[in-house]
């Protein structure tokens, strides 16, 4: 046992702390473009936005344990998939087609798996948890993949377009996606954003900051720190997992590829693309990517060398992503005017 | 007067090597106790042990009466002990006032609720200050704690160990490493916040036997694990025998507590 | 041997040495005094090439340093023994101390090297085959003089040799460091304590953040009132 | 110059069916530069507008692109039924007309594509499962005793391995099932699969693996010799002609090319000159998918060209669809046609193969032809009740 | 009897590529802490690289019983294009190790599409190499003999790498520089040098993983994505950065799924996964792990 680790100044993903109100403001500002979008964007764009709101809210759940607790999940897809698969199960196999039931359950379910997934996973940090977490996500995938009777297998389960607060909409999908769900799905962004605002700036997201820092110190401040990072999972998997229920119901599908370990990736790329170390910077990170992801898909049919390179480039010369570079031009500007 | 922290017998070993051999000691209320010994002498390990943190080989450890073998820190802190580290040991993106909330939205139980408004906690605003004031860290507080100069970090380890409001603390080497100028501010600064946030109990290790003689009621020395003398400064810097194992050949340059002086906390 | 001109070095973009000048010639004990953080390890790790500084030149027999890479100014005889020690944990004490004759052969064999290392810390030899990691902090400073002992080196720059050491046995260090002077290997090392400092100390350097403020025998230094307040200290807490 | 006809495409380029993909991708460029040369659709030049097949997600995304962003007139595509299946119901609900070259295995298609109004289906993939059934009967009667299935580890496996046991109960073959093993698709290394086959002494091996497990199974089964003595029956097998080489194959296989046999004796002008030019320029023989990818544009063709006449305008979107159904298309393989109910139906190639040719993969010694109304189940019905009560053609 | 020495044969020469890779994988990760998601397009490299060497050697007119050396000196070969990455690599050394994972995603992703580019998306096969060296009878069971060729020459990298860095002085100073790499700068130690051989043999074992593979197997554009997921199963079970580690994971994933193979086809996958669960509960750290955390 080693006990007395020096503290070794290693970045750590986040860099400042987040007791600045900034962050709640740039979510505002997103929050409410969006919502004067669909006034001057076309409606492929919008289509893209509903998956947008997905991530944004699986993205904000993420960074809760990567940017704040500093563990990195590597198979965070797998609660997207819980989101979604509930979300199938629940529309076309019991039925049931109040979204809001849907959500609920989503929660509810992804919380009893995050539990035992989580109490085995958090008692590693840094690599080690990463590695699990991807161990995890694959033994999920290839649940869906075999129990396919129950799962449907490779060909996935359908989603039946929900009812929201009860009522169905007229009209095809494509307008009810640009249209309610929507909306819907932008104000579920706007409140579980501020809801996760709330937690990080509560006494538990100050504890959650302190275990990323040095969770040695913060055992002997009295910080139970296994249980606020299984806190901190479970928090992350429900906000996983109603990303994935939206993502469904754009999607109009519950698939196994949802869950394959390259998505936990492109989770964790959106997160670096824009920022982990502030509140917002995921969320942005998500939009660039499905904008980025979108057009190198339609630019080149060698887009995967593409997206890599971006990725690898984005890691050498901007770790801090697109809310780093925002943070410094701002500060630039300040210090010059 | 009851003990606060006892050990009793305790061994331990790593493997087939015994770093301590039956120990026994015990630290009673308002006393402030230095462990000292050569390199290799068993003190750290003694610390681990009486923290909890390492589970004796034989033997216990008693703090308020119960046992603590390997109970784990938070436990430890719950109780009313804490423990500084040997070397500096801090949240290093964190301001001084989120790492003075850490230890004192712990102690408040502030944690059960995630969507608590921590800027709004008056308690926790309160501990926060007072605890900074004792530290001369007020003007401080909004700054990340990497910025802070060496022995400033070192003061905001302890500090945050005393936002806890223990009872009992433990500090390996509390100064190594520090400049001969800061050694003695910090410790007399560590000493009277003490007396101010009702610690009762100090136990320290040190090397640096100006201030072992300067603040400690009883000295407790080691050698190859063992227990060679467990006296007050007054007749444990006489000893011809303990100034050759441990004092060196340069007796402490400050005078040493007379038993009228002691009782700091 | 050793001649540090106008060292500037910054780190994050703030000026932590201001202009060092400082020598050392061969067989000379050199003190660097200090309070904390006023740049005794920036300095060392300078000429370690750790850090590079932005103006200024560091010359070792003639070769300028602030371009080489670590290795290489290793490879030129320079050992250094680091603040926190810094031991291979994987390593026993005897392939710690070991390692830097395989690294930089020549000399002596490796056996006389490793020997005359073990002179100066008999101590160690008690625990040659027990793992870096097992170690007590005194036990490592230690292994990470001797081994920057075995590196042969025709200068040794310690960081706080007697940090964590117990007062016992810190004149036996002393002592090894004497023999190792004697031998015509320099010593450049730093230190934040003045009772630590040996007896025979050729010159004296007083850091204070980033500049020298003063240089010359430690009688001088003791007639210094400026001086002596730095670093000895009132007590006065990091005015900073 | 008349406004191009653009035709959205989506096909998987990488992955496991980057390959078969490819060949889908090659034929449509071929086949539009052809039509163009010829005056393209009703005077109207063809325009691809490629994009590639991945995940469902995607791919429903890269369709909405096609059709909201690069206003498409048809998208034509799609291999993985994971994938179709999550396509189909966008292109119904954005109302956009979508030919499907492939990936219509059974499940969930009942339920995911119930009654479409703008999706044209490929044939059913379980086709070739049930044609190398009733060629196994013809064959191999009375030499089906010990049955072993290998088969890729998703529904078009199980539904293949299900199909051929079925039909062995109906030919009154009883066999017993000695082994059945479940790969997962890209498992390269069969060879404890190969094993424990050969532990169970089968006389006759099913096997609807593709893409490069197939090719890895064969070559290690051989190498192990698991076939000694063994008849087998690879219903998908021309998906990979190229892979499967001579020195693993032994011959007398029930071998399927699908909708498209290459070597075809009496192969049509067209055939020969698509083989001729495919050949020619990648090194490699074409396959089934660049059959289906040419239907699906020729159908495309002459459905516009079929209401063009009779409207005497570039006709409607609806028009269109109302008229592709029952248009007599020469594909490459054969002649084909779409149902009413927008089913494909081609006709099928399959036999038992040789080594004895120029080439330094199998072709077919014997030439079964099917078509697909003898393979595929009628408008309306269950395949698994259309398995059990049809009059099979064997 | 047979049966049952058959199937694990089948698993062991399954377990003998994977140490290779997985062996890539630990080594990097104990000396430069990267864990790097690359090391399967490394496998796959190696694999397409492998069948071009040996079309050429053909061309070249040598005998095809050199098609062994052929393989190991191709997978050697290509393994050089560890120093490049490695050079892109060094610039984030110093980073969390979060940016080391992405930035080897990226060029996971980045391969996928150079095999595709120079190798096209149709799957290659090396056709008659697997069985040059005929097949031999081993207890009564046929096995091609290039199977056993394989497993012996995985063993014989075991072994060696094994011995290499518990008794060697350069394992010993390789050892040193993983834990502490600016003291063993301070030592003399080109730890540069260290790093870009250190990476590049653990690039060498992939791709000479890779090589080997493809005369029993074929490459394809997804057998990298694929791969990785396995190699991590064995990290997992043998614990992160430990040789030996490597070694057993590789053979209780080979066995488990040979033996599920066999008895439970339906839990093939499944079952490496139980098993890596296991071992989680039971030994957090991995059969040879050291404490975490
Ligand atoms: N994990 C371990 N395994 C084996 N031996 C150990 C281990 N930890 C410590 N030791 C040995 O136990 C002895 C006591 O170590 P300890 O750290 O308690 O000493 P210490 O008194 O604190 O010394 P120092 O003043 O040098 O810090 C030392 O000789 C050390 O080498
Ligand atoms: N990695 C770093 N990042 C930022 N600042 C640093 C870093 N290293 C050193 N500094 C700053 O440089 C100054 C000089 O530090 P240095 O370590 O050289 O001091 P020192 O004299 O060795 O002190 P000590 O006695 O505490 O070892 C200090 O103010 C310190 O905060
Ligand atoms: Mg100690
Ligand atoms: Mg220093």
């Amino acid at each position: 046992m080693r006990i007395e680790t020096s503290v070794r100044a290693v970045a750590s993903p986040a860099a400042p702390p987040l007791s600045r109100p900034k962050g709640l403001w740039a979510l505002l500002v997103i929050v409410v473009a969006m919502a004067a979008l669909p006034l001057i964007a076309s409606t492929y764009t919008l289509t893209l936005m509903v998956p947008f709101f997905g991530f944004a809210i699986a993205l904000l759940g993420f960074n809760l344990l990567f940017g704040y607790t500093g563990l990195l999940s590597f198979g965070h897809a797998m609660f997207l998939g819980v989101g979604a698969y509930a979300t199938a199960v629940l529309t076309s196999k019991l039925g049931v087609r109040s979204f809001e039931l849907v959500l609920l359950t989503a929660i509810a379910v992804s919380a009893l798996i995050a539990l035992p997934v989580g109490y085995l996973c958090v008692r590693y940090t840094r690599i080690f948890f990463g590695m699990l977490t991807l161990a995890f996500g694959m033994l999920f995938h290839s649940i869906l993949f075999k129990f396919y009777g129950l799962t449907g297998g490779d060909q996935g389960m359908r989603v039946v377009r929900p009812l929201l607060f009860g009522m169905d909409s007229a009209g095809g999908k494509t307008a009810f996606l640009t249209g309610p769900f929507y909306y819907y799905a932008l104000g579920l962004l706007a409140v579980l954003g501020f809801v996760m605002w709330r937690i990080v700036r509560s006494p538990f997201g100050l504890h959650l900051q302190a275990i990323r820092e040095n969770a040695q110190k913060a055992s002997y401040l009295g910080v139970q720190v296994s249980r606020t990072r299984l806190a901190a999972f479970v928090i992350s998997a429900i906000y996983g997992a109603v990303g994935g229920a939206i993502l469904a119901v754009s999607i109009g599908l519950a698939d196994p590829e949802m869950v394959y370990w390259t998505q936990s990736g492109n989770l964790v790329f959106m997160a670096v693309l824009g920022g982990s170390g502030s509140f917002v910077g995921p969320v942005i990170g998500g939009l660039a990517f499905v904008l980025l992801h979108d057009s190198v898909m339609a630019a080149t049919q060698y887009w995967r060398f593409v997206m890599g390179a971006i990725l690898v480039l984005l890691v050498i010369f901007f770790p801090r992503g697109i809310a780093g570079i925002a943070g410094d031009v701002v500060a630039r500007f300040r210090k010059g005017s | 007067m009851a003990a606060l922290l006892a050990a009793h017998g305790v061994s331990k070993s790593y493997g087939a090597f015994q770093a301590l051999r039956d120990v026994s000691l015990s630290i009673s209320d308002g006393e402030f106790i230095s462990i000292v010994g050569p390199n290799g002498a068993g003190k750290s390990t003694l610390v681990h042990v009486l923290t909890g943190l390492l589970k004796p080989t034989a033997g216990h450890v008693h703090f308020h009466g119960a046992n603590i073998a390997g109970i784990g820190p938070v436990e430890l802190a719950r109780r009313g002990m804490a423990r500084g580290f040997q070397l500096v040991n801090i949240f290093p993106a964190l301001t001084v006032r989120e790492t003075l909330a850490v230890a004192a939205a712990s102690r408040l139980k502030r944690i059960a609720n995630p969507f608590r408004s921590l800027t709004r906690d008056r308690e926790v605003r309160a501990d926060v200050e007072e605890v900074a004031d004792i530290f001369n860290l007020r003007h401080r507080l909004d700054q990340p704690a990497s910025a802070l100069s060496q022995g400033e970090k070192k003061l905001l380890d302890v500090a945050s160990a005393f936002a806890l409001k223990p009872q009992l603390i433990l500090i390996d080497e509390p100064t190594s490493g520090v400049s001969t100028g800061d050694k003695h501010s910090i410790m007399e600064l560590l000493v009277t916040a003490a007396r101010k946030a009702g610690v009762r109990g100090i136990i320290q290790v040190e090397h640096d036997m100006d201030l072992v003689a300067r603040y400690s009621d009883r000295i407790i020395a080691l050698q190859g694990g063992a227990v060679l003398a467990n006296e007050p400064p007054a007749t444990f810097f006489r000893d011809p025998a303990l100034i050759a194992a441990v004092v060196g050949t340069r007796p402490p340059s400050v005078p040493h507590k007379s038993a009228a002086e002691a009782r700091p906390c | 041997m050793l001649t540090l001109s106008g060292l500037k070095v910054d780190i994050g973009g703030s000026r932590i040495l201001n202009g060092i000048d400082l020598t050392v010639a061969p067989g000379e004990l050199v003190c660097l005094i200090g309070r904390n953080g006023a740049g005794k390890t920036t300095t060392l790790r300078s000429i370690m090439g750790y850090r590079r500084p932005v103006a200024g030149s560091i010359a070792f027999m003639g070769q300028e340093l602030t371009r080489l890479p670590t290795f290489k100014i290793a490879q030129l005889g320079i050992g250094f023994s680091p603040e926190e020690s810094e031991v291979f944990g994987d390593l026993t004490v005897a392939e710690n101390i070991a390692l830097p004759t395989w690294t930089r052969p020549g000399g002596e064999g490796s056996e006389a090297r490793i020997e005359r290392a073990l002179t100066v810390f008999p101590k160690l030899r008690q625990y040659l085959h027990r793992g870096g990691m097992q170690l007590s902090g005194g036990e490592r400073k230690m292994v990470s003089v001797a081994r920057a002992l075995a590196l042969d080196p025709k200068l040794l720059l310690l960081d706080e040799p007697f940090e964590g050491l117990s007062p016992a046995i810190i004149p036996v260090i002393g002592a090894g460091i004497a023999a190792i002077r004697a031998m015509g290997q320099a010593v450049l090392m730093a230190e934040s304590n003045v009772h630590h400092l040996p007896e025979d100390v050729d010159r004296l350097y007083v850091i204070e953040r980033g500049e020298l403020i003063f240089s010359g025998s430690v009688a001088a230094a003791h007639r210094d009132k400026d001086v002596m307040r730095v670093i000895a200290g009132e007590v006065e807490l990091d005015p900073a | 110059q008349a406004k191009p006809v653009r035709i959205g495409i989506l096909a998987p380029r990488s992955g496991a069916m980057g390959t078969v993909g490819e060949c889908g991708i090659r034929a449509v460029q071929w086949a539009a530069e052809r039509m163009n040369k010829d005056g393209g659709i009703a005077g109207r030049p063809i325009e691809l507008v490629i994009e590639e097949e991945t995940s469902p997600k995607d791919t429903i995304e890269r369709f909405r692109r096609l059709v909201l962003q690069e206003k498409v007139d048809c998208v034509q595509g799609l291999i993985s039924t994971g994938v179709s299946l999550g396509v189909a119901p966008t292109a119904e609900e954005e109302q956009a007309l979508l030919i499907m070259w492939d990936g219509t295995t059974q499940d969930g298609v009942k339920e995911a594509m119930p009654k479409s109004n703008y999706v044209f289906r490929s044939t059913d993939n379980e086709c070739e499962a049930v044609m190398a059934s009733l060629l196994a009967i013809k064959y191999f009667k009375g030499k089906i005793k010990r049955i072993a299935g290998i088969n890729p580890d998703y529904s078009y496996g199980r539904n293949n391995w299900e199909a051929f046991q079925q039909i062995l109960r109906r030919a009154g073959v009883e066999a017993e099932v000695v082994a059945e093993q479940w790969p997962k698709v890209g498992t390269m290394d069969l060879t404890s699969h190969v094993a424990a086959l050969k532990a169970a002494k089968p006389d006759f091996i099913f096997s609807s693996m593709l893409f490069a497990d197939l090719p890895v199974f064969m070559k290690q089964g051989s190498a192990a010799g698991l076939f000694e003595g063994v008849n087998i029956a690879l219903p998908a097998a021309g998906w990979q002609i190229n892979q499967l080489k001579k020195e693993f194959m032994p011959e007398n296989v029930v071998f399927g090319h699908n909708t498209l046999y290459f070597a075809l004796p009496t192969a049509s002008p067209l055939q020969k000159a698509f083989v001729d030019d495919y050949m020619g320029r990648y090194k490699e023989a074409p396959h089934w998918e660049a059959d289906r990818a040419y239907f699906a544009l020729a159908a495309y063709k002459a459905g516009v060209e079929a209401a063009n006449k009779a409207t005497g305008r570039w006709p409607k979107l609806d028009e269109i669809i109302a008229a592709i159904p029952e248009q007599k298309v020469q594909s490459l393989g054969g002649p084909g046609q779409f149902r009413k109910d927008k089913i494909a139906e081609q006709t099928f190639y399959q036999g038992l193969s040789t080594n004895k040719n120029t080439y330094d993969f199998p072709t077919l010694s014997t030439v079964d032809s099917f078509t697909a109304d003898q393979l595929q189940k009628p408008p309306g019905v269950d395949f698994w009740d259309w398995i059990k009560t049809s009059k099979l053609p064997v | 009897m047979t049966v049952f020495l058959d199937v694990l044969l089948g698993g062991v020469f399954h377990a003998a590529i994977l140490f290779l890779v997985a062996a890539g994988l630990q080594l990097v990760f104990g000396v430069q802490k990267i864990v790097n998601l690359a090391c399967g397009s490394f496998y796959a490299l190696g694999a397409y690289f492998g069948i071009t060497a040996v079309g050429f050697a053909a061309q070249l007119g040598l005998p095809s019983i050199l098609v062994l050396p052929v393989l190991i000196l191709a997978g050697l070969a290509i393994g050089l294009v560890g120093l490049p990455v490695e050079r892109v690599l060094r610039t984030i050394y110093n980073r969390d190790e979060s940016y080391q994972l992405l930035i080897t995603f990226g060029f996971l992703l980045m391969f996928q599409d150079v095999f595709r580019f120079f190798w096209g998306a149709t799957p290659r096969t090396l056709d008659n190499a697997y069985l040059v060296y005929g097949t031999a009878e081993f207890l009564g069971v046929q096995v091609p003999t290039y199977n056993l060729l394989v497993i012996a020459a995985s063993i014989a990298i075991a072994l060696g790498l094994g011995l290499f860095l518990q008794r060697t002085r350069m394992g010993r100073i390789i050892r040193a520089t993983a834990e502490n790499r600016n003291m063993t700068e301070a030592m003399g130690v080109d730890s540069n040098r260290i790093f870009a051989a250190v990476f590049t043999v653990g690039c060498m074992l992939g791709t000479v993983g890779g090589a080997l593979v493809v005369p029993a197997s074929a490459s394809s554009l997804d057998m990298a994505v694929e791969l990785v997921v396995e190699a991590f199963a064995v990290v997992v079970i043998g614990g992160l950065g430990s040789m030996r580690g490597a070694l057993a994971g590789a053979l209780i994933v080979g066995l488990i799924r040979a033996a599920a193979i066999m008895v439970l086809p339906e839990a093939e996958i499944l079952s490496i996964y139980v098993v890596v669960i296991a071992v989680l509960i039971l030994r957090p750290a991995g059969l040879f792990g050291r404490a975490v955390a």
